[in-house]
């Protein structure tokens, strides 16, 4: 919102706390991330998953910004932090899937590692690595999107 | 015809989901209205994957007590990353759109190419 | 050494992150990442291609399931080459990047995206799987596209981006009429029960028809060709590069895997008319590319367009169902990859060194940049099929394939396309040699031409550096042309290779 | 025939190869480039020699590359027929480098660097479609040629060069697709393309109607380059080239490599039986009648000295392909000796216009009256050379053409005698002329010629159809006037007087001979440089040799070894 062009024909509409918004905010939030774990979590054994619970933890934050701001929240939640979540969420999938490898399986064969339930932690860390991805994609992607674009010459 | 409406039913929804989109893609001037288009037709072609899926009475995928017949989980798996897919290009495609509107000032098709052959 | 194959997939995507991470706090560690990841791929693609020799065709099932529930990756006598012919492209194209390229942490990222996602198609064995690759690859491109400071590249772009996704979603929508047919996705699975299904099969026909049309469209044959000449022509120099050399290969390399692996020659016994639609639209591609070539004037437009023409010839190869062809097919399409990524980075290095983009503007351009001119004029020469180049080899195979099958229509567009392709090409060379620049270029290497619209904005930067094309760039073409010409001499070792997957196929 | 694996066939073929990057390398020290240039044709032509008594005896040199494209080798062999090529090529090499030294230090060229480079390689890929083992090979070699000789047309970087250019590259290329075509038609019939003397066997069994077509292609796509009517209209339009480039290209390498390659596929690809029963021979021999006798007439009407010797080629080519065409035992033999005695008798001719052209720049015969008086030893060779071709006992083309004669009688075509004949006394037409005005008129009293000078048959233009007959000069690019009578029909006027704007003004002055007529030079040399002089010489008695004593002069003895491989002699 900062950056926005005084010369735009759009209606400028400053955004106004409600503090009923903020405080109903403040006490779902942790509510719906918690949800969005255990939908990732759940990925393994029952309908759930990295997309829908990525969805939710990205719905959080776009909440947040929405009761807050989205310049606040975006200083909270920075772009350094979106960055490394998505490259976070890649590579540990990548390196759950490679792990098998070393050890004499193929690729996201998760029974190589050995242990008891392999399959099931294997499957739930790449759960939790793509919904990372997703939250992150997703928050990163309304952020680019609210942030508009900058004016440049020869503008009609 | 009733016939065909009341037990294909998705399959005209999804045509008609792709037609739209598919018409609009290539006879809207409007870049932001393609785009919207171009999601429709995906949308289409979801529903007409998803749709298929359908096994008569049966229950979720998801391993219950007593249930036998369950409905496909594989083309939901699919869609569900074709969705994905599709977030990401429209997202780009968006992100392009904000540029192209930065540098020429229109979302108009024919005067970004009227503007194009000026230069 | 299979589990070379998954690596060659994830070794990319793995340097792509790397170099998103880097790009936090080092703001030119990205050629670096990249360079390292491409040699690394290189080195997989290789010992897959030396485990393919050695041992033939590889299965590889992900996650341990076996197929058809499980996915695998495949790499036989079809993909491994391809394989190669990716990671070789892909570091060529890092090194020519390092002087010439849209530098930023971003681009090497996407690029590397770009080259997972090429290896991912390449090596897939699921069609549900090679339309993410697919995907994965067009979302890479169209960025990249878009990545050029000229304000026509977000609109190129664009185009590029919505002609492909239509032209996935139609695969998409193909692999669901498969899928609806058969129950399975594997494709070696999809062959033996799309024949159960029938080929006659409305859904079975369907699935053809479309999955053949998506992937035309990326693979840009005309009349579906037209996000293709504004994408390879506005892209900054790298991409053309590599997208002209990869991303319609890749595409078509799809095409002849759901034509050989996926539907099968008795398929198309069964329904001649598929085989006859697709090889007459590939000679009509193959004419209507050369013609609009000619009237171009800009020089990437024109290449562009030569690969309308090009790929028409590849497609021509798969359709035929000769062994010869499908040979001939797999060379042109190695040996188009190598002419066309050399020629764009060829054009790469004259606009470099003189800002000469435009036909006229290369006039008198032997005196000017000799080497330079001299590399057009092999890869060019090559292109237009002149022996013992690589161009010739590719279009002889396939000729001998339309003369076998008696596809004497097909036969005689192919032997013509030599004198279509020389109509724009001789312009070139005939300019570059034997005519005088209409304005003489300024002393400091910079040219003062005002031909219509032939330099953009881009151009306009390039014009500041006269000493602007650095000598890995100039090596690269260096590379590309030799590789040109060697490669025609390795026809027939190509040929032996393909034997066995192509007797599998072929009976 | 013993086959014997060796590296000369190779080595004969790179060794032009190699010199291309010296050459190249030393653009900055001329005498060096052009050592280079004289040594490497040297060695050529001791590599190619050395090779003589062995294929003489039997003996096939052969380099086997290894499998180049399903399965066809890469394979060069040096048989009697490619010998007779690849010694005829390296021989002649060796006298047009001097002579390009000359000429091209006499009229101080542009890019002659390039031009020697190009040289080099034209010259590599001829000796390869000499020693090429089948059609593949040739093929390579065949469109290499093209490649490296269209610098050399287009030399002169003007919009007429261009023009040549463009044309020449069109129709050499255009035959290159036909000779493809028929390449892979017969690959794919027979299963192989290696040339076999006699014929591939496999061809006498194929679908006829398809062995038919693909002789038409490879006849047709090497007819190109042989200048058969109507594919030969590039010729006389590469005449823009410098004169050892119209030599090189009419005597050694270009025209003669088509010819060749039409030989190659009558004796052995096709073979005179399978040719016998495919009733081809006759066609081809019926194409060469009407081109031997129109071009012949066409010759009469040049001006343009270059041009008449260009329409001269076309003539004397067809010679050689009616005699393959007509496939009787001595009409083989002396089609094939025909190929070195014109080859001589050509490259003499043509240098001796290059060298008036760069003595006194005179292009137009109806300015050369007297001229023997100035170019005394020139225009004797020219003489000599012209009685040649006109089939004069004593000089090459008088053999061979015999043989050619007895060849179509003997074989029961008459017809054909009586066309060979004809073009006999027309040769002498528009040769004699020449020949008699520079010897016995100077250029203020001198005969009319209304054979050139009026319209022809009183009504028409001669064949280019020209609407304006007598319009004055306009002038060439090479610095020569030329009437209104050259062919080139497709370039306007307009083309002509951007020409001489752009570049070339150095050398551009009006021909003919200076006021007060051509002054007398002796005998001794002193009308032109040796570097010229010595060129023409050897080849005038090169042609003379071959008409004196063929049967020792080497040429003879190939061929009757050709004819007698290839079944059709005893």
């Amino acid at each position: 919102m900062s950056n926005h062009n005084p010369e735009t024909e759009r209606v400028e509409r400053p955004y106004t706390e409600s503090s009923v918004i903020m405080t109903t905010v403040r006490v779902v939030a942790p509510f719906v991330f918690t949800y969005g774990l255990f939908v990732m979590f759940h990925g393994a054994s029952s309908s759930g998953g990295g997309f829908q619970g990525g969805a939710i933890v990205a719905a959080m934050v776009l909440m947040l910004a929405f009761a807050f701001g989205i310049e606040p929240t975006q200083r909270w939640f920075k772009n350094t932090a979106i960055v490394l979540l998505a490259t976070g969420g890649v590579l540990a999938f990548l390196f759950i899937g490679v792990g098998p490898l070393l050890l004499d399986g193929t690729f996201l064969e998760y029974s190589a590692y050995g242990f008891k339930k392999a399959p099931k932690y294997g499957i739930e860390g790449v759960e939790l690595g793509i919904g990372a991805i997703v939250a992150s994609v997703i928050s990163g992607l309304f952020f680019a999107i609210a942030r508009g674009f900058e004016y440049t010459e020869g503008q009609q | 015809m009733i016939d065909l409406l009341t037990t294909k039913y998705n399959y005209i929804a999804a045509i008609l989901l792709m037609a739209g989109g598919l018409y609009m893609v290539i006879g809207d001037r409007n870049l932001v209205k393609k785009v919207i288009g171009m999601n429709l037709f995906q949308t289409g072609i979801f529903l007409f994957f998803i749709t298929t899926a359908f096994v008569e009475g049966g229950e979720p995928p998801v391993i219950q007590e007593g249930v036998e017949t369950y409905v496909s989980p594989l083309p939901h798996v699919l869609i569900l990353t074709a969705i994905v897919v599709g977030v990401s290009l429209t997202a780009v495609a968006l992100t392009l759109i904000i540029r192209i509107y930065s540098e020429y000032g229109t979302l108009r098709e024919d005067v970004i190419t009227e503007m194009e052959t000026d230069d | 050494m299979t589990d070379a194959i998954v690596l060659a997939v994830v070794v990319p995507i793995f340097g792509a992150m790397l170099s998103m991470i880097a790009g936090l706090r080092f703001d030119r560690s990205g050629w670096t990442v990249a360079a390292l990841t491409c040699l690394a791929q290189l080195g997989t693609a290789l010992a897959i291609l030396y485990t393919v020799v050695q041992d033939g065709t590889q299965r590889y099932e992900l996650a341990g399931f076996t197929p058809p529930e499980g996915i695998e990756l495949v790499a036989d006598g079809l993909s491994a080459p391809v394989i190669v012919l990716v990671a070789t492209v892909s570091l060529a194209v890092v090194v020519y990047a390092r002087q010439a390229g849209p530098r930023g942490n971003a681009f090497y990222t996407l690029y590397l995206l770009l080259v997972g996602g090429l290896a991912g198609v390449t090596l897939t064995g699921d069609i549900f799987n090679m339309y993410v690759f697919l995907e994965i690859t067009g979302l890479a491109a169209y960025a990249l596209v878009a990545s050029g400071d000229s304000t026509e590249s977000a609109v190129a772009g664009l185009k590029y981006l919505i002609l492909g996704t239509i032209g996935a979603s139609l695969f998409l929508l193909g692999a669901g009429y498969a899928y609806i047919a058969t129950g399975t996705l594997n494709m070696v699975d999809l062959s033996e029960q799309l024949a159960a299904a029938g080929y006659g099969s409305r859904l079975v026909l369907g699935a053809f028809g479309l999955l053949v049309t998506g992937l035309l469209v990326k693979v840009a044959l005309f009349p579906v060709h037209t996000w293709q000449p504004g994408a390879y022509s506005n892209a900054p120099d790298s991409v053309s590069v590599y997208i002209s050399a990869l991303v319609s290969t890749v595409a078509a390399y799809a095409v002849a895997r759901v034509l050989y692996t996926v539907f099968t020659p008795e398929f198309f016994t069964a329904n001649p008319i598929a085989q006859t639609a697709l090889v007459y639209a590939a000679a009509v591609s193959i004419i209507a590319g050369s013609v609009l070539a000619v009237l171009q004037r800009d020089l990437k437009r024109m290449l562009a367009y030569s690969s309308v023409s090009q790929f028409g010839m590849v497609v021509a190869g798969f359709a035929l169902l000769s062994q010869s062809a499908a040979v001939g097919g797999v060379i042109h399409l190695i040996g188009h990859a190598v002419l066309k990524g050399g020629l764009f980075a060829a054009v790469g290095v004259v606009a470099a060194q003189t800002g000469a983009r435009s036909i006229d503007e290369y006039a008198g351009l032997a005196s000017r940049a000799p080497l330079s001119a001299g590399l057009v004029a092999v890869l060019g020469l090559s292109l237009v099929g002149v022996p013992p180049s690589v161009g010739f080899v590719g279009k002889f195979y396939i000729a001998v394939g339309a003369v076998e099958t008696g596809t004497w229509p097909i036969a005689a567009v192919i032997f013509a396309s030599t004198v279509l392709t020389l109509a724009y090409f001789a312009r070139i060379i005939e300019r570059m040699y034997f005519a005088q620049p209409a304005v003489e270029p300024s002393s400091d290497g910079a040219v003062a031409v005002d031909v219509g619209d032939g330099v953009s904005a881009d151009g306009g930067e390039e014009i500041h550096s006269s000493a602007g094309a650095s000598p890995e760039m100039v090596a690269v073409v260096v590379v590309a042309a030799v590789a040109a010409v060697t490669l025609g001499f390795a026809g027939s070792a190509i040929e032996s290779f393909l034997e066995p997957t192509l007797v599998e196929v072929f009976g | 025939m013993s086959d014997v694996a060796s590296l000369r066939p190779l080595a004969a073929v790179l060794v032009s190869a190699v010199a291309i990057p010296l050459i190249v390398g030393s653009y900055r020290r001329q005498n060096l480039r052009e050592f280079w240039t004289i040594l490497v044709a040297l060695a050529k032509v001791a590599i190619v020699g050395s090779m003589v008594p062995g294929v003489l005896d039997g003996t096939v040199y052969v380099t086997d590359i290894g499998a180049y494209v399903a399965d066809i080798s890469f394979v060069l062999r040096v048989d009697p027929l490619g010998l007779l090529f690849g010694l005829l090529a390296s021989a002649l090499w060796v006298i047009t480098s001097f002579y390009s030294i000359g000429y091209m230090r006499g009229l101080s060229e542009d890019s002659q660097t390039r031009y020697f480079a190009s040289f080099a390689a034209s010259v590599s890929t001829a000796i390869g479609v000499a020693f090429a083992g089948n059609l593949i090979t040739l093929f390579i070699f065949y469109e290499l040629l093209t490649v490296a000789t269209y610098p050399l047309v287009a030399h002169d970087e003007t919009a007429e060069a261009r023009a040549a250019g463009r044309k020449y590259l069109t129709y050499t290329f255009i035959g290159g697709v036909a000779v493809l075509a028929g390449t892979v038609l017969v690959f794919s019939m027979a299963g192989t393309t290696s040339f076999t003397p006699g014929g591939i066997g496999e061809l006498a069994d194929a679908d006829p109607a398809l062995a038919r077509l693909a002789f038409a292609l490879l006849a047709g796509g090497f007819g190109v380059k042989a200048a058969l009517m109507p594919m030969h209209s590039w010729l006389p339009d590469a005449m823009v080239a410098p004169t050892p480039v119209s030599g090189l290209l009419h005597a050694v390498a270009v025209v003669k490599s088509g010819v060749f390659g039409i030989a190659r596929v009558t004796l052995d690809v096709f073979g005179p039986g399978t040719m016998q029963d495919l009733g081809v021979g006759l066609p081809l021999a019926a194409i060469a009648a009407f081109t031997l006798l129109t071009a012949s007439i066409i010759a009469l009407r040049k001006d343009n000295l270059k041009r008449r010797l260009a329409y001269s080629t076309i003539s004397q080519l067809s010679y050689i392909v009616l005699g393959l065409g007509i496939l009787s035992g001595e009409a083989v033999v002396g089609a094939l000796l025909h190929i070195p005695a014109h080859a001589f008798m050509k490259l003499t001719l043509f240098f001796c216009a290059g060298a008036i052209h760069v003595e006194t720049h005179t292009d137009d015969i109806s300015d050369m009256a007297g001229i023997g008086k100035r170019m005394p030893l020139t225009m004797v060779a020219f003489a000599v050379a012209a009685a040649g071709m006109a089939g004069i006992p004593l000089v090459a083309g008088f053999v061979s053409k015999w043989y050619l004669l007895i060849g179509s009688v003997s074989a029961g075509q008459e017809i054909f005698a009586v066309v060979l004949l004809i073009s006999g006394m027309l040769n002498i037409a528009y040769f004699w002329p020449i020949v008699y005005q520079a010897f016995f008129e100077s250029p203020d009293a001198h005969d009319e010629k209304p054979l050139i000078e009026s319209p022809f048959g009183g009504l028409f233009g001669s064949e280019s159809g020209e609407s304006t007959p007598v319009d004055g000069t306009t002038v060439k690019a090479d610095g020569g006037d030329t009437v209104n009578d050259d062919d080139h029909d497709e370039h306007d006027d307009a083309d002509h007087e951007t020409d001489t704007d752009v570049d070339h003004d150095d050398h551009y002055h009006h021909g003919g001979p200076p006021a007060g007529g051509w002054d007398e030079r002796n005998w001794h040399g002193s009308e032109s440089t040796w570097f010229m002089l010595g060129p023409i010489l050897a080849a005038a008695t090169g042609a003379l040799a071959l008409g004196i004593v063929p049967a020792t002069a080497l040429f003879l003895e190939i061929v009757q070894e050709v004819a007698i491989n290839v079944g059709v002699m005893p």
